[in-house]
């Protein structure tokens, strides 16, 4: 038993811990500590990713000495690494990105509060990522919601608060059905753990008895999950949810929160009830059906949109969608893409959110469009970054979200059934972005010629840095995708 | 030579251009050398590697599997390649001197961007020719798009912007239906360009109408950058940009980069074996028909200038479409032909009107009453070029109607008959708009009174060069095209 | 080659430096005119002895090739009979022309312009006869159109400017037309270089299978020319063309320019397509009706006609149908009729024209109805003008009636039903009609009648500059009517070679 | 059919339940009502939990007097499922009264759509 095999389960406990101990902090040790623990946990993520790719096979760690099936496990594969590290990694570089901004937004004696949501939140995306346990994952996707919940709310302005409710109210929903959904897989296979669900699941299936169960079963954990991360038609919480909170609040739970359900979803179909059994089932034609919908009607509201974060939130209505889309084709390329989609679209996403937050800034703090006229000159390097995010959306080549276009589009033409409206939504979803995104583009970088009156911008180093680094990761995706994607694969094997 | 270089012929205009802004020139003349410079040098590697073409491919960057972005330089690059080389430095000095006068909204490091982008668009437009596989060219085709807008902009007044937009949306839209072409070339064949087409037969199957569609779409996909019916209204409304970016961008370097496109998506990829009588070729061909008569009726209506010439410009690209829709070696013979001939005149067409513009500030067609007696050279150059136009003999212009007219003849097919007739009645309709302009200028009507143009007159010698240069190739090439000609059939042949 | 070269390039020579040299040179009042007059007295000298040293050659059998367009196409010239007459038929009228002008144009502006383009215009029509293959003639047919157009809107008045656009845009609609058969027959002819061949020139191996395609073509280029013509339906830029010019621009353009599109119907019918791949076809009895129609149309609208030129503008739109009919018949009477008729023709009209111009030059009066005792006041032009309309209306012995008569034989020997018959008698109806609107200016002309008061008339025959072309072209117009053998013979001769 | 539905009336009533808890939590615009419903949803899916732990004639699986045999107690382990479900419950309602306190002082009322309208006004 190699000791790297301890670290998934150190890194949940660290992260748990450092909440705990942070509510006796004040603010400032509190981010330290917390800065301290992310870059802990990536570091543990990266021991794991490369051990597990050392070894090329994935491990399970038994918490306690109760072996399966009474006992709770861990289990770590490439992917698990991999994703843990990448989660890690956002939310080290959201945070050093939106620090001066939080200064501003949560009053200090907040702060602290601030940092245990952030602990919480990194620890149950962990246990998302790692768990192999139905239970533990329910159980941590609620602490996941109420951390989330803590971050929307902790601006304490109107607005924030009813997000807030009204995102407690979707996610409560979603995790209801999760919950019925677990119950009652447990009722049906006896087990809890992963591979003896799945076992049983398979001999259910080939038996054929209790099959309406099943499917009832599947499409409540499905539904349960698409819920939570905001699958279009349930997709109401989320603009507010992610216009009105702080900035950093705003880059990771766009890209993280929702991506821990996706991936816990994911695990799901793989390791629970079994890719063929899943995919035998229609159930997954209505992700299929909610994605393609989502495509279109996230663009469409974003274009409609007159503020810009709200946008930039509409249009990851519309990129989660494209991750459904992906499940909902069903085939091992088709996932492999939504993968990788779910990585670019984070690193795009969040780059997005904190580049717009600059250019809020430099004209005065508004989040009209209006008012962003020219401010690509105002805050330049925020002006560089957004660009590049638009362009990474739109599917430029030499961007990651180009790479991920090409999987997707080349996973829907191998799939002879769904592939002319995969492709004719792709399009016209490109279009689309391309004119709420490149509409803002120019707009930022239209001259005024009444000078603005500009503030100046003080965190720009911080900033700048955190904003290359986001570049550079999205630049990475989009040139390396090769290695990542085999990355992806391998771990997708382990999964099976 | 080695094939690095054909990576080095794209950077040299890339990276000078990009470093423009950032070197302290002290005066305009130094900045001026150093573009010039630099394009020259560009455009002398260029020529060179047409000289000693490297044999294989480079390939400089591996996506995901075989998708790599690789450079090759095959006959129709050299076609390509070889013209904007040869345009490229004239048009950089044209632009000199007209940039002086044009409006500059922001300061002088405004026109500095200018050039800088007008360079990079070079090296893009290299980047089109040169590309080895489809993958590739769709890239620098995004970039392109992305690289001209600024230009586009560049007055930044309000009907420029909206122009830019449009011409932004169409084209990213246009892409995103290529794209479905890529994905679909990346299925059933290989995407590395090859004569007579990469798609696999086995793999095609009962599929063969599907992928006509598939065909139809990226036809018109990249046809709207080559401006074919419907797409093409972006085109006109683009004619705000300062001159050098119509005449070179609009007239030539973009545009044809569409046209080109279809030649490869055409000939290389799906082959013409695949698609010659089937109801796809007939389709595009009765586009591109109709789109050579709706250019010029639209051209004999408009009274803008510039715009005229657009629409022109529409119908003579639609003459290159023509060429490629007859899907026989002579057929893209034609069309190369015509690429190469239609580039000379209409840029120097269009260096006359903005010779106009920056000597008299007048941009409407009302407006050049007996100019032609104050601007001697100018006009008498611009009667030449809209000869050409026209198709009389002894000019450039002759030699590939003539081409496309027997090619037409050649293939046996009862359309293409029709597509002359198509010709010869926009032949007719650009007598009309053409000299309608000659005759206002020259024989101004009785009574005109000259005192109205005082102190108006010829350019200066950057502007004067370049169209003297112009016209000779003009008149070179209607004389003697033998040699030329016998190198485009061999391309047209797929010997080169 | 210099034989052929050098009678299309001096006069284009001289045109052009003509056209570049400053204003300020021909400034001077008078003196200046004398210099331009003289210039281009000499380049029309000049041009007129080298065109007629070709006529002393024997018809050249091979082709001069000045350099290829493309592979397949040459632009090469070549001396055969057709080409010596029109050469020698322009250069005679374009002479005459230009010396009257130089006494017309003194209160015309820009005249360096005008004989610049003048001389050019020459130029190109020489290359127009000297032409060998289709695709030289049709450059040299493009640049006719190009260059002429200056002289049609000359005065740049509004009209003169749509008179000219008019005139430009028909004849290219009838280029383009033209130019798809040029497209269409490098295809099916033998040696696909579209070199003129007596008799045509069509490979039958290949023609097998698109007889449909290559009448439709032949179509077209018989209307495309016919457009330069004036047949009808595309004759209506001709009688707005025509009179709006200067009148000796408008003697050489109704005189001549047409005769350019009677020489490419010529070349296209019997030296491209073969009188045997089109006889009996759809497209001879087609043309035929045209051509009869528009004899009819053209005469009457004449007759109806009361502006000078424009009477006579239509008059040519009737008399080149009469060429075309003969054309049109393929039987070597009606082409020799048909090629007497455009000689005559073109002398007659030209003088015609320069009557008229005479005329208003003098008097100012442009309407016929004005020209009572016109004959008292200049005597000696409306006597010319008398002659030449007797030798248009054909009365023997003059040179009208030989042409008809040639070209009525030619539709009896034809024996086509119905046009056999019908064609003598529209030609004669149109005859008739002919002396209807020419004869009654004479008349009035000399007797204006009783109540006329013969007090107010003075002398205003104009200088020997106009006068004496005017009589040498009379002159000219009744000796080819008394001696027409030899011209007779060497017509028939050619007709034999391309039938 | 009906047979069953006797025999497992407990799952049968924990299903009724359970769509009674969600449809309020869904559409109730009460924000309190809301809460109630949530915890019907989670009651039912305890209930749910507790019926497939129970077997019949048996005791809660608590040692006594050192028997361990299997026969004699019921399954543990929905028990435990359901004990940390109340505890989960528990905080998330916390959690939502905390928030729907907050929004009444801020708005006096706990209609959602009220607030949410209030909020179109404010405008920020």
């Amino acid at each position: 038993m190699n000791f790297i095999c301890n670290f998934p389960c150190f890194s949940i406990v660290l992260c748990i811990f450092g909440g705990i101990i942070s509510s006796a902090l004040k603010g400032r040790a509190a981010k330290y500590l917390n800065a301290f623990i992310l870059a802990v946990v990536a570091v543990m993520s990266a021991c794991v990713l490369g051990y597990t790719l050392q070894t090329g096979e994935s491990f399970t760690y038994v918490m306690g000495r109760f072996p399966a099936p009474w006992g709770n496990e861990i289990r770590a594969g490439v992917l698990e690494g991999g994703m843990a590290l990448f989660f890690s990694l956002i939310m080290i570089l959201s945070l050093f990105a939106g620090r001066e901004k939080l200064n501003e937004e949560v009053d200090p004696e907040k702060m602290n509060l601030y940092f245990i949501m952030i602990n919480l939140l990194l620890s149950s995306l962990l246990a998302l990522v790692y768990t192999n346990d139905l239970f533990t994952a329910y159980v941590f996707v609620e602490i996941n919601t109420i951390s989330a919940c803590g971050l929307i709310m902790i601006r304490q302005t109107g607005r924030t608060i009813e997000a807030a409710t009204r995102y407690m109210i979707m996610s409560l929903l979603g995790s209801g059905m999760l919950l019925m959904g677990i119950c009652m897989l447990y009722d049906m296979t006896g087990h809890l753990l992963m591979e003896n669900i799945h076992a049983n699941v398979q001999i259910l299936a080939e038996s054929g008895q209790y099959h309406i169960p099943l499917m009832v079963t599947i499409g409540m954990i499905c539904v349960g999950l698409a819920i939570k991360s905001a699958l279009f038609p349930f997709h109401t919480w989320l603009p507010d949810a992610y216009g009105y909170s702080t900035v950093s609040s705003a880059a990771i739970l766009s890209s993280l929160v929702s991506k821990g359900y996706i991936f816990l979803l994911l695990k799901i179909i793989y390791r629970v009830v079994g890719f063929d059994v899943i995919y035998g089932s229609r159930v997954t034609d209505i992700l299929f059906v909610f994605g393609l919908a989502g495509m279109i009607m996230g663009s469409l509201s974003a274009i409609k949109e007159n503020d810009i974060r709200r946008m930039i939130a509409f249009s990851s209505v519309a990129q989660i969608g494209y991750i459904y889309m992906g499940f909902g084709l069903g085939t091992q390329v088709a996932v492999v893409a939504s993968v990788f989609h779910i990585l670019s679209h984070a690193a795009t996403k969040s780059l997005l959110f904190i580049s717009a937050s600059g250019l809020v800034d430099a004209s005065g703090g508004s989040k009209k469009f209006i008012d962003l006229t020219g401010s690509g000159y105002r805050n330049k390097i925020a002006g560089v970054a957004f660009s590049v995010g638009a362009l990474s959306m739109v599917g430029l080549p030499l961007f990651s979200g180009f790479i991920s276009k090409l999987l997707f589009a080349q996973a829907a033409v191998r799939n002879s059934g769904k592939m002319l409206p995969t492709l004719i939504v792709l399009a016209i979803s490109t279009i689309l972005n391309a004119i709420y995104f490149m509409k803002t583009v120019i707009r930022i970088y239209t001259p005024v010629e009444s000078e603005y009156p500009v503030i100046p911008v003080k965190r720009h180093k911080v900033f700048g840095l955190a904003m290359v680094c986001f570049i550079a990761l999205n630049v990475f995706l989009g040139l390396c995708s090769d290695l990542v994607i085999r990355l992806i694969e391998t771990g997708l094997s382990m999964f099976a | 030579m080695n094939p690095i270089f054909l990576l080095v012929v794209i950077l040299i205009p890339l990276l000078g251009g990009v470093l423009i802004p950032f070197l302290p020139f002290r005066s305009r003349k130094q900045f001026e050398i150093y573009t010039e410079v630099v394009v020259i040098m560009a455009s002398a590697l260029v020529f060179l590697l047409m000289l000693k073409r490297p044999s294989d491919p480079f390939t400089l960057i591996y996506f995901t599997g075989d998708l790599t972005i690789s450079f090759r330089m095959d006959g129709l690059s050299m076609v390509f390649g070889g013209m904007i080389a040869f345009l490229w430095p004239f048009a950089t000095l044209y632009a000199y001197e007209y940039m002086r006068h044009e409006h500059n909204p922001v300061g002088p490091r405004h026109e500095r961007s200018f050039f800088c982008f007008y360079t990079m668009t070079y090296g893009i437009t290299l980047g089109i020719a040169l590309a080895a596989n489809m993958l590739t060219m769709y890239c620098f085709y995004e970039m392109l798009t992305l690289i001209t807008v600024p230009l586009i902009m560049y007055t930044m007044s309000r009907e420029a912007i909206l122009a830019t937009r449009k011409y932004m949306y169409y084209s990213l839209g246009g892409a995103g239906f290529a794209f479905i072409g890529l994905i679909f070339m990346i299925v059933y064949g290989n995407i590395n360009f090859q004569y007579g087409g990469t798609l696999n037969p086995d793999l095609i199957g009962n599929r063969k109408n599907l992928l006509l569609l598939i065909y139809v779409m990226a036809f018109f996909g990249f046809g709207v950058k080559a401006a074919v019916c419907p797409l093409n209204s972006w085109l006109p409304q683009a004619g705000v940009a300062p001159t050098p970016v119509t005449a070179l961008l609009h007239a030539v370097a973009v545009v044809k980069s569409g046209a080109f496109a279809i030649l490869r998506l055409t000939y290389f990829c799906f082959g013409i074996t695949f698609l010659r009588g089937t109801w796809a070729q007939y389709l595009v061909m009765t586009a591109a028909m109709i789109t050579i008569v709706y250019g010029c009726s639209r051209a004999v209506k408009e009274t803008h200038f510039k715009r005229r010439l657009a629409y022109s410009t529409i119908s003579n690209l639609s003459y290159i479409l023509f060429g490629a829709t007859i899907m026989t070696p002579l057929g893209l013979t034609a069309a190369l032909a015509h690429m190469l001939f239609h580039g000379i005149m209409k840029i120097t067409s269009f260096f006359c009107a903005g010779a106009v513009i920056c000597q008299t500030g007048r941009t409407y067609v009302t407006q050049l009453d007996g100019l032609g007696k104050k601007m001697p050279r100018v006009f008498g150059i611009f009667a030449l070029s809209s000869f050409a136009l026209m198709g009389v003999p002894g000019l450039c212009g002759f030699i590939s109607k003539w081409y496309l007219a027997s090619a037409a003849f050649e293939s046996n097919q009862v359309l293409a008959c029709f597509g002359v007739g198509a010709l010869l009645i926009s032949a007719i309709l650009t007598a009309i708009y053409m000299l309608t302009i000659v005759i206002r200028a020259f024989f101004p009507k009785q009574g005109f009174d000259e005192s109205s143009l005082e102190g108006i007159h010829d350019p200066g010698l950057y502007m004067l060069i370049p169209l003297f240069v112009f016209s000779a190739v003009i008149i070179y090439f209607g004389i003697h095209s033998v040699s030329l000609l016998d190198f485009l059939t061999k391309v047209g042949n797929g010997l080169i | 080659m210099s034989v052929l070269l050098l009678p299309i390039l001096l006069p284009v020579l001289f045109g052009i430096v003509l056209l570049i040299c400053p204003e300020k040179w021909f400034a001077k009042k008078d003196t200046g005119r004398k210099k331009l007059c003289i210039l281009a007295a000499t380049a029309l000298v000049l041009t007129g002895l080298l065109v007629v040293r070709t006529l002393f050659l024997k018809d050249v059998g091979e082709y001069y090739i000045l350099f290829y367009l493309t592979r397949k196409l040459p632009v090469q010239f070549h001396l055969d009979g057709i080409g010596k007459i029109f050469a020698t038929v322009i250069s005679v009228v374009w002479l005459l022309a230009g010396i009257f002008s130089f006494e017309y144009t003194k209160h015309e502006h820009k005249e360096k312009r005008y004989y610049g383009f003048y001389l050019i215009l020459y130029g190109v029509l020489n290359g127009l006869c000297f032409a060998g293959n289709l695709v030289t003639f049709y450059l040299f047919y493009e640049l006719m159109t190009l260059v002429s157009m200056p002289l049609v809107l000359h005065e740049q008045t509004r009209e003169a400017l749509i008179a000219g656009l008019k005139y430009l845009f028909y004849s290219f609609a009838g280029a383009y037309m033209v130019l798809f058969g040029l497209f269409c027959l490098s295809r099916f002819c033998l040696s696909n270089t579209l070199t003129f061949g007596a008799g045509g020139i069509l490979d039958p191996t290949l023609v097998e299978g698109h007889e449909t395609l290559l009448l439709v073509t032949a179509f077209l280029m018989i209307l495309g020319f016919g457009v330069k013509a004036g047949m009808f339906p595309m004759h209506a830029w001709l009688t707005a063309a025509h009179p709006i010019a200067p009148a000796p621009a408008s003697a050489v353009l109704s005189g001549v320019i047409v005769k350019a599109g009677v020489l490419g119907v010529i070349r296209v019918v019997y030296y491209l397509f073969g009188t045997q791949f089109l006889r009996g076809t759809w497209v001879q009895y087609t043309w035929l009706t045209l051509a009869l129609l528009t004899v009819l149309m053209g005469s009457m609208m004449a007759y109806l006609e009361k502006g000078f030129k424009k009477r006579l503008a239509y008059s040519t739109v009737s008399q080149v149908s009469y060429i075309l009919f003969g054309l049109a018949l393929m039987e070597p009477a009606g082409f020799t009729g048909a090629v007497l008729h455009s000689v005559f023709h073109a002398i007659i009209k030209c003088a015609l024209f320069l009557t008229a111009g005479a005329v208003i030059y003098k008097t100012g009066k442009k309407n016929v109805d004005d020209y009572r005792g016109i004959g008292k006041e200049m005597p000696i032009t409306i006597w010319s003008f008398t002659f030449i309309s007797l030798a248009l209306i054909g009365i023997p012995p003059a040179s009208g009636f030989i042409s008809k008569w040639y070209l009525a034989a030619g539709a009896l020997e034809s024996g086509i039903r119905g046009f056999a018959y019908a064609g003598p008698v529209i030609l004669l109806i149109s005859a008739l009609l002919t002396a209807g609107y020419l004869l009654p200016i004479t008349v009035r002309g000399f007797l204006p009648g009783a109540d006329f008061d013969y007090t107010k008339l003075e002398k205003k025959e104009p200088s020997a500059l106009m006068t004496v072309p005017l009589v040498i072209l009379a002159v000219l117009a009744v000796l080819l009517g008394m001696f027409p053998n030899g011209l007779a013979q060497m017509i028939s001769r050619i007709a034999a070679a391309v039938m | 059919m009906g047979a069953n539905l006797l025999s497992n009336y407990g799952e049968a009533v924990a299903m009724i339940l359970f769509g009674i808890g969600f449809s309020n939590l869904l559409f109730q615009r009460n924000l309190i009502k809301k809460i109630i419903g949530m915890n019907i949803m989670d009651t039912a899916i305890y209930l749910f939990l507790a019926e497939k732990g129970y077997i019949a004639g048996r005791i809660a699986p608590i040692i006594i007097d050192g028997d361990q045999s299997v026969e004699r107690y019921i399954n543990p382990i929905p028990s435990g499922l359901v004990l940390t479900g109340i505890v989960v419950s528990v905080s998330v309602t916390a959690l939502m009264l905390s928030l729907t306190i907050r929004l009444y002082q801020r708005y006096h009322t706990v209609d959602l759509d009220k607030i949410s309208t209030m909020l179109q006004k404010e405008g920020r």
